[in-house]
């Protein structure tokens, strides 16, 4: 039996990501396929070695380009841990609203992406409106609209602008209120349900064989594992919030998930807004010049809850102006690489990209 | 000039055996004779035909009798010109047979037979004709790939023939003891059913109809390239000719359904027809090797013939004796098309070749044109039958055959497109790139006669449809297709409802052509496009050295076949358990009586007299 | 002679006024949906500056079957659309107008396109194809059964002739007279105009396109061409057989554009379905409703 | 000249090649061929024996069916004898009592002395078959010979003693009047004779003997024996006895089953041999019934027809299994590529058998056919005239697969088995398969000496 290989990526409107998938298959059903990284490969972890612990501020969020802040959340624990470094209490407030602004605005983007191998393109373009409105009020807070570099170790960079609360809360009004919508274009969408229900399953051996966290695993196993709740950074163990989890993982209950999480951090922010002190946002790092900024020797792993599931940088100081080594734990990694090669053969060619898609793999964190 | 119709049977009988002859002593000439042999029974037939010259006179076949009709002149044209088409490809083939000098003879030998099929008026020889197509036809058979076809081949045509056999024996009781071919007309009652029934039994097997097919696909596989091509061309059309005799020539049998105004057979033979399109249908869109695809298309066009002919209006049956024309033509043409590709790859699954229009774009446009012509597509013959018959489907109101008959219709794109696309387009393979070249001109030469002849039908069938008009006349049956011009206006008889829609093919063909032109006109006004090879091509930035990995021919409707695959055994695994009942009865009579023990003989006798006096005395 | 030419010339001008037609109300909806997206949109006439672009492009070839297809196909869709009648007077080979012709002459586009794609090489291509006649034997069943149910009624198959039938009244417009039957045909047109939910054959995350995946200069711009009256054929099929025709030009383009927007509309919320979903689909609740209405209106007799 | 010879000659010949031994295998062809010559000169007249005229002496019928079935009889033993008698000289003195028995059968008029003749052409049978060098085979062909025979002979003593004669038209007359008190005896000689004409609760035998053949034995069983049972029965079946009622009902029962068992087991079977003897059961139904129903002059030609091509295919078969070894089909295959004429010869036996045109087969079966449809035909037996037609026509379709099967095997396959057949037997089997072609060429030739055994009154001549 002849095999026909076929190609996801990088050029293929069914990728988003500069990586590639190669998929042998025989009528329409993959038999074998594996991810071809290395179109991105810039050598992030590489460079940060060779960059001084504040010049990495520049580089860190491109290691996941649609969700930068993350990077920066889990770089600055790691920095101030190392550093010894108390960050005012104002500072986490605004942190949490950033990273659960930049997690609706991922989840966004996600669900939005589910129109696009769905075909459904009116709930992408939805979608991304909604994300350009987040990106504008980060363009108000930092003046970036994707690499922000705001959080920074010992704090954020600056202060709220004035008046940016009423901003985010006639936004997450105006989300809110077209929740129900958003539903009905996508996952109650009967002709989208039909791509997405009872198919792409991720069952629960596979995620304790791979190592999947963050919503697959939430969506599979039935277990409230969020390190927001387990293991709390910042101030998230003074708010309230609802871990929303499932034991059926199809592609609809991931996509549910996150849609869920979308009202979550709707919440988060409407608390953290609530409850946010006056004060300091940002101790200084270091005295001097920050470029010879030195952190004392040691190491630190620092993790957070990104969209995809569990973040984080390991990073070891030899007490010098650079890192000596910092390694990055993508969360897609587990079923963007193994995934790929061991259980997206044996699915069709038309659920590829919507595998790729729904598992939440972003080929940066891969390909780093 | 005068000439009996013995004298074409005999003359045909005498080129088989000089075929022997001489292929005993050099395989090529002896085939060569069949060219010329066939080439002079069609010349003869068609020539003489037309100008009346044909008579049916026996001076030396003097136990049968002949008669000249019109009808069995059309089929006799048909399958004449079908084997004079084939034969220019023996010669290239003849070197793969076991047994070429047999192949040659055997070859002729069909012919003859199938002509007196066509010309007997005596039932009886009708049926001799029959079963003497039957078994020349059947030791061509394991000349090609499989041996096991012949069986299933016998099987089915001694079955079919048997059948219409005994149709022939109750006609005979019936009329007192006359074989005459018009007795099938005069039965009445309940063995006009019967009669009926039968002779529809020997049509569906010899035509492949659903549910009697089983052989079909085998033989048409498995034999040799060339003689596929004559089964689905010419040999098949036996069984359109005995459907034409029972259920045309018989007409409405059974009680009549009020609602759509037609009698039960017709129904009967209509919905399994229809069931025969579909199942053709689907059956050849899941087929990987092209001849076996083929086949199964066969079957289904076989299925057309039958729905146009229960129909039982002037379109109906106009249109299935014109689907046998049409399909005739374009179905040699494919069959011949396939052998000519594999007479130099070697193989016609589709799933080892790829991008032979490279090497064979005459071959490919043979192919192409013949496929049109299958689907029902302008400007091709194919789209005058299939419209005809629709319109005869739909003027009596029949959604399910409808639906059926433009299922088959759709369908039938698929299946012909799959050959196209995984055959002759797409990469070509490295293994072809040094080995394939076109075929030679003698091998071309039929192809591209059958390729004009299916835009010529498909164009102008006014002498068809006239030969049609002709037909109805000789067998007194109240249809008449009419003509105006060039454009088919409808019928007159006058019973039917619906009134008249005009189709010129003519027309057609002429707006395409400016179609095209004007096409062409923009292309080529436009700047020149440089030519880029195949492997040039949209792979994602990757750089692809294995032409065969960038082919898509594997299980090429897969999401489609998915959705039937359980329910295609069904006929297959029946006529397999048959079988084994057949066996398993007589393993167990074996077991049972011949097991060396003479005391069973003695139970049998006892019980047998028990049994005796038990019925008489008690 | 002359008259034949006349005519043929005629045939052209309906070909050409059909392209225009589309293309601009191309132009328009891909206004309208992008409203419906938050978006601007493109300006109406983008639709003929990208086609002319394409066109004036230098292009590459595969090969002589990858410039033949497209000529074939756009010489096929143009032979069939000048058998179009635009309104019940205005049509250039006047009782020629079979609805057979249609269906088929089309299909003479559609495989010169098929051709040509597979031709190219590209795996994708085929495959694409292979989607679209899949495509093609789900869609086309149920709406020939409707129009059969229509040609039966009417007695004719003449595309005019069933225009002129629901003008004069013997019949309501038979999006009325056979409600199950126009249902139907909506879905069925939109699988036909390959709207989604039964866009699979184009599903450029799946397949890159499908079948245009290889084109680029006026090759792809011919084919866009072909769409463009593709899809001019399709519509006004719809409007004569369903929406009474037209009696004047202004009725045909209003009714034309209502059922195109409609369409676009509708379909821009809906997802795609994948290809065994779009055959299961038309061959479950469509073809039963088709054939209820047929039962319906031939053997009962029930029309309203 | 006296129809006596025919027996009195070969039981003298035999006589005198017990004393002189050398001979023996000479007189035998001279006595066999004198067999098959001798008819052609007869007149056609009752040979009475023994003084006393027919109702009460014994008496030898010479009519057309004694003719014709003379000559196919002793023509085909003629032929067996010849191609094989080089190699069983020592048999030529039971050939030669089998043949004086045999043309004793088919030219007898007396019931008795049928039994008479019975017992001698099956003592040579018995001994014919232990050339199989099987002997609990022919032990068992022995047993049931030997109650076949009694059977007869417990009906012919009841007969007797109903009716006081043992002359068959005589009795022919008798029946005629008491048909209901004739069934049991009837029944019995039914049986009796069932057993040798291979009918199906009766032919276990039939395994043990044709499925272990040889040269000899086969083509005597299964063709000269085959056929001449077949005549004999057919004579009484058409001219004595009268089957109506529950005998009927039986009879038809044992030809259905035997027609389509003999088939079903032939398409079970994948031994050559095995094939033929169980077509050969088949073949015997189809005989007999042809008598049964009254079309005993078709059934004349078809037992003829039959006999002549299981001439060919045993003694093909036979040789062929001889060389290689081993009958089952797998282990045959091919061997015909290399024996052409043979093969052609065995393909036309074949396809004679199967009732294709151009051969006698075809001809007979046809002809055999057509007599159920005559429009003024009534079947004596129950299923009316539609039944067994359509009864011979599934099994032409069952044997019609396995012999295709069989033919493709030995021709279409490469193989490198050679099988040498001597000169003689490839004359004979080729002139036979000529003959077969003839026939079935010269249809209307036929059909002439047919009718010409058919009396002006449509009834089938037996005295």
């Amino acid at each position: 039996m002849r095999e026909l290989k076929l190609f996801l990526g990088p050029q293929h409107p069914g990728m988003h990501g500069n990586a590639s998938v190669h998929m042998f298959v025989e009528g329409d059903i993959i038999v074998r396929s594996y991810l071809l990284p290395g179109m991105l490969h810039r050598g992030f972890e590489k460079g940060m070695e060779r960059h001084s612990w504040v010049n990495n501020l520049a580089l860190i969020p491109r290691v996941c380009v649609v969700e930068p802040d993350i990077n920066e959340m889990a770089y600055a624990m790691g920095a101030e841990k190392l550093a010894g470094i108390e960050v005012p209490e104002r500072a986490h407030w605004i942190r949490m609203i950033i990273l659960e602004l930049a997690r609706i605005s991922i989840h966004m983007m996600a669900y939005g992406g589910l129109g696009s191998p769905t075909g459904n393109y009116t709930l992408m373009y939805h979608a991304h409106a909604d994300r350009n409105s987040i990106l504008d009020i980060f363009e108000q807070i930092s003046g970036h609209r994707i690499y922000h570099q705001y959080i920074v170790p010992g704090g954020v960079r600056k202060d709220l602008p004035v008046g940016i609360e009423k901003d985010i809360h006639a936004f997450l009004d105006d989300l809110e209120s077209r929740y129900t919508e958003y539903r009905d274009l996508g996952i109650e969408n009967p002709t989208l349900v039909k791509r997405i229900k009872d198919t792409i399953m991720l069952p629960e051996s596979v995620v304790w064989e791979l190592g999947v966290t963050g919503v697959g695993m939430r969506s599979a196993v039935n277990k409230e594992y969020d390190i927001r709740k387990v293991m709390p950074y910042a101030l998230y163990d003074q708010v309230e919030f609802e871990v929303p989890v499932s034991d059926y993982s199809d592609a609809r209950c991931r996509v549910d998930i996150k849609l869920k999480e979308v009202v979550q951090s709707i919440g988060i922010i409407r608390q953290c807004l609530a409850k946010m002190p006056e004060g300091p946002v940002r101790v200084p790092m270091a005295q001097g010049q920050s470029m010879r900024w030195t952190l004392p020797k040691g190491h630190v792993y620092s993790v957070v809850e990104s969209s995809r599931g569990e973040f984080g940088y390991y990073m070891v100081s030899n007490g010098g102006t650079h890192p000596y080594r910092i390694g990055v734990r993508g969360a897609s990694y587990p079923q963007g690489l193994l995934g790929i090669e061991k259980y997206l053969p044996g699915t069709r060619i038309d659920d590829a990209a919507l595998w790729v898609d729904t598992m939440g793999v972003c080929s940066p964190e891969i390909d780093r | 000039m005068e000439l009996s119709i013995e004298i074409f049977i005999l003359a045909t009988l005498a080129f088989g055996l000089m075929a022997y002859v001489i292929g005993r002593l050099h395989k090529q000439l002896g085939s060569i004779m069949t060219i010329l042999g066939s080439l002079t029974i069609f010349g003869g037939i068609a020539y003489l035909g037309f100008t009346g010259g044909l008579t049916g006179e026996t001076a030396y076949l003097t136990f049968t009798q002949f008669e000249i009709s019109e009808f069995g002149l059309f089929f006799a044209i048909i399958v004449s010109f079908v084997f004079a088409m084939v034969s220019f490809f023996n010669p290239f083939f003849i070197k793969q047979y076991k047994y070429p000098a047999l192949y040659s003879m055997l070859f002729m030998f069909s012919l003859a037979g199938a002509i007196g099929v066509f010309f007997s008026s005596n039932l009886l020889y009708l049926f001799f004709f029959f079963e003497f197509v039957v078994w020349t036809s059947l030791f061509l058979i394991p000349m090609g790939r499989s041996k096991k076809a012949a069986s299933w081949y016998y099987g089915f045509s001694a079955a079919g023939s048997f059948m219409l056999l005994f149709a022939i024996l109750m006609i005979y009781n019936a009329n007192n003891g006359s074989f005459h071919i018009s007795g099938i007309g005069s039965v009445t009652g309940t063995t006009q059913i019967i009669v009926f029934i039968f002779m529809s039994g020997a049509a569906f097997t010899k035509l492949g109809a659903f549910p009697l097919h089983i052989w079909l696909p085998k033989v048409l596989t498995n034999a040799p390239d060339p003689v596929s091509a004559v089964f689905s061309g010419g040999l098949e059309k036996l069984g359109a000719f005995v459907a034409l005799l029972a259920i045309v020539n018989m007409g409405g049998i059974g009680f009549i359904i009020p609602s759509i105004d037609m009698y039960f057979g017709q129904m009967i033979i209509a919905t399994l027809g229809a069931l025969t399109i579909v199942f053709g249908t689907l059956m050849a869109i899941r087929q990987d090797d092209a001849k076996k695809l083929l086949a199964y298309s066969s079957m289904s066009n076989g299925g057309y013939i039958l729905v146009g002919f229960s129909m039982l209006t002037s379109q109906g049956v106009a249109g299935g004796l014109y689907h046998i024309v049409a399909h005739a033509i374009a179905s040699t043409a494919a069959f011949l098309a396939i052998a000519a590709v594999a007479r130099v790859a070697g193989t016609t699954k589709m799933k080892e070749l790829g991008g032979i229009i490279h090497k064979m774009p005459v071959t490919y446009m043979v192919y192409l044109i013949a496929i049109i012509s299958m689907a029902g597509i302008p400007p091709m013959g194919g789209f005058i039958s299939k419209w005809m018959i629709f319109q005869a489907v739909i003027d009596k109101g029949m959604i399910f055959i409808a639906i059926a008959t433009v299922f088959g219709s759709i369908g039938s794109f698929l299946y012909v497109f799959r050959p196209l696309a995984a055959l002759f387009l797409g990469q070509e393979l490295p293994q072809f790139k040094k080995t394939v070249k076109e075929a030679p001109f003698f091998m071309l030469l039929p192809m591209i006669i059958l390729s004009l002849l299916s835009v010529y039908t498909g164009v102008l069938p006014g002498v068809i449809i006239d030969f049609i008009n002709k037909i109805f006349v000789d067998m007194q049956l109240n249809y008449n297709i009419v003509m105006n011009g060039f454009a088919i206006e409808g019928y007159t008889s006058g019973i039917e409802g619906v009134g008249p829609s005009l189709l010129n093919p003519l027309l057609i063909a002429c707006v395409f052509g400016v179609g095209v032109f004007v096409a062409f006109l923009i292309f080529i006004v436009l700047k020149k496009s440089k030519k880029i090879d195949l492997m040039d091509t949209y792979t994602a930035g990757n750089f692809v050295y294995t032409e065969e990995h960038l082919h898509y021919s594997v299980d090429f409707y897969a999401p489609l076949e998915r959705l039937y695959e359980k329910y295609i055994h069904i006929m297959k695994n029946f006529y397999k358990s048959l079988a084994n009942k057949v066996r398993e009865f007589g393993a167990f009579m074996k077991y049972f009586f011949f097991t060396n023990k003479p005391e069973i003989t003695v139970f049998w006798i006892v019980a047998l007299m028990v049994f005796l006096l038990w019925g008489d005395v008690l | 002679m002359i008259e034949i030419l006349m005519n043929i010339g005629f045939g052209l001008g309906v070909a050409t006024f059909g392209f225009v037609l589309q293309t601009a109300m191309g132009g328009i909806n891909r206004k309208i949906a992008a409203r419906l997206q938050k978006r601007r949109g493109p300006k109406w006439y983008q639709e003929f500056i990208d086609i002319f672009k394409l066109l004036s492009k230098r292009a590459t070839s595969h090969g002589w079957i990858f410039d033949f297809g497209v000529i074939m196909a756009l010489g096929g869709i143009i032979g069939t659309a000048m058998f179009m009648p635009i309104t019940s007077s205005i049509v250039a080979f006047e009782g020629y107008d079979n609805f057979f012709i249609f269906v088929y002459l089309i299909a003479v586009g559609m495989l010169g396109m098929a051709m040509s794609a597979s031709g190219s090489g590209n795996p994708l291509a085929s495959i694409g194809v292979m989607r679209a006649l899949t495509t093609m034997l789900a869609y086309e069943v149920p709406f020939m059964v409707v129009v059969m149910t229509i040609i039966k009624l009417t007695g004719t198959s003449s595309l005019t002739g069933i225009a002129v039938a629901q003008q004069t009244g013997d019949f309501n417009w038979f999006m009325i007279a056979l409600p199950l039957g126009f249902i139907v045909a909506v879905m069925s047109l939109m699988g036909m105009l390959g709207k989604k939910p039964f866009e699979t054959y184009i599903a450029p995350a799946e397949i890159a396109s499908g079948p245009m995946v290889e084109y680029g200069g006026k090759q792809l711009g011919m084919l866009f061409i072909m769409h463009e009256i593709t899809i001019f054929i399709e519509v006004s099929l719809f409007v004569h057989l369903f929406l009474g025709g037209a009696e004047t030009i202004i009725m045909f383009l209003i009714k034309y554009f209502i059922v195109y927007a409609v369409l676009n509309l509708v379909s821009n919320v809906l997802g795609r379905f994948k290809i065994d979903q779009v055959v299961t689909f038309f061959f479950k609740w469509p073809l039963f409703f088709a054939v209820v209405q047929a039962m319906i209106a031939i053997h009962l007799g029930w029309v309203i | 000249m006296s129809a006596i010879l025919l027996i009195a000659v070969p039981l003298l010949a035999a006589f005198i090649s017990i004393l002189v031994k050398k001979v023996s295998p000479y007189l035998l062809l001279l006595v066999s061929l004198f067999a098959l010559v001798y008819p052609f000169f007869m007149d056609m007249s009752d040979v009475i024996i023994g003084g006393f005229d027919s109702p009460i002496g014994i008496n030898l019928v010479v009519n057309k069916f004694a003719l014709t079935s003379l000559i196919a009889v002793n023509g085909l033993f003629f032929l067996v004898v010849a191609v094989n008698i080089a190699q069983y000289k020592k048999l030529s003195s039971i050939l030669l009592v089998a043949l004086a028995g045999l043309n004793g059968l088919l030219l007898t008029g007396d019931l008795f002395n049928l039994f008479v003749f019975i017992e001698i052409s099956g003592i040579a049978a018995y001994l014919i078959t232990t050339t199989n060098k099987k002997p609990l085979q022919t032990f068992n062909y022995l047993v049931a010979g030997t109650v076949g025979s009694s059977l007869y002979l417990l009906g012919l003593i009841i007969l007797y003693n109903m009716s006081g004669t043992l002359n068959m038209a005589d009795m022919a007359t008798f029946v005629e009047g008491n048909g209901m008190y004739t069934l049991f005896p009837f029944l019995l000689m039914f049986i009796g004779l069932g057993v040798e004409a291979k009918l199906l609760p009766f032919n276990s035998w039939v395994k043990g003997i044709l499925g272990h053949s040889n040269n000899l034995s086969g083509a005597m069983i299964a063709s000269v024996y085959a056929t001449a049972i077949a005549l004999v029965f057919g004579k009484l079946l058409a001219g004595v006895f009268q089957i109506e009622g529950t005998l009927a009902l039986i009879i038809a029962l044992v030809l259905g089953i035997t027609i389509l068992a003999g088939e079903a087991m032939a398409y079970a079977s994948t031994k050559a041999r095995e094939i033929l003897l169980y077509s050969s059961i088949a073949q015997a139904g189809i005989v007999i019934l042809l008598f049964t129903v009254g079309l005993g002059a078709w059934a004349t030609f078809f037992a003829i027809a039959n006999g002549v091509s299981k001439f060919i295919l045993f003694g093909v078969v036979n040789r062929l299994t001889e060389e290689v070894g081993s009958d089952e089909m797998d282990q045959l295959k091919g061997s015909f590529v290399n024996n052409k004429l043979i093969g052609v010869s065995f393909t036309v036996a074949a396809l004679s058998i199967l009732g294709l045109p151009l051969f006698f087969g075809f001809v007979v079966k046809m002809n055999s056919l057509i007599g159920f449809f005559e429009p003024d035909f009534v079947s004596n037996l129950p299923g009316g005239n539609f039944i067994f037609p359509i009864i011979i026509l599934v099994a032409s379709v069952i044997e019609g697969v396995y012999f295709v099967k069989l033919l493709t095997k030995l021709w279409y396959k490469d193989s490198d088995v050679k099988v040498n057949f001597t000169p003689l037997f490839k004359y004979v089997v080729v002139v036979l398969a000529v003959a077969l072609i003839v026939f079935g060429l010269f249809q209307g030739e036929v059909e002439e000496l047919v009718a010409s055994l058919i009396n002006p009154g449509g009834v089938f001549i037996w005295n």
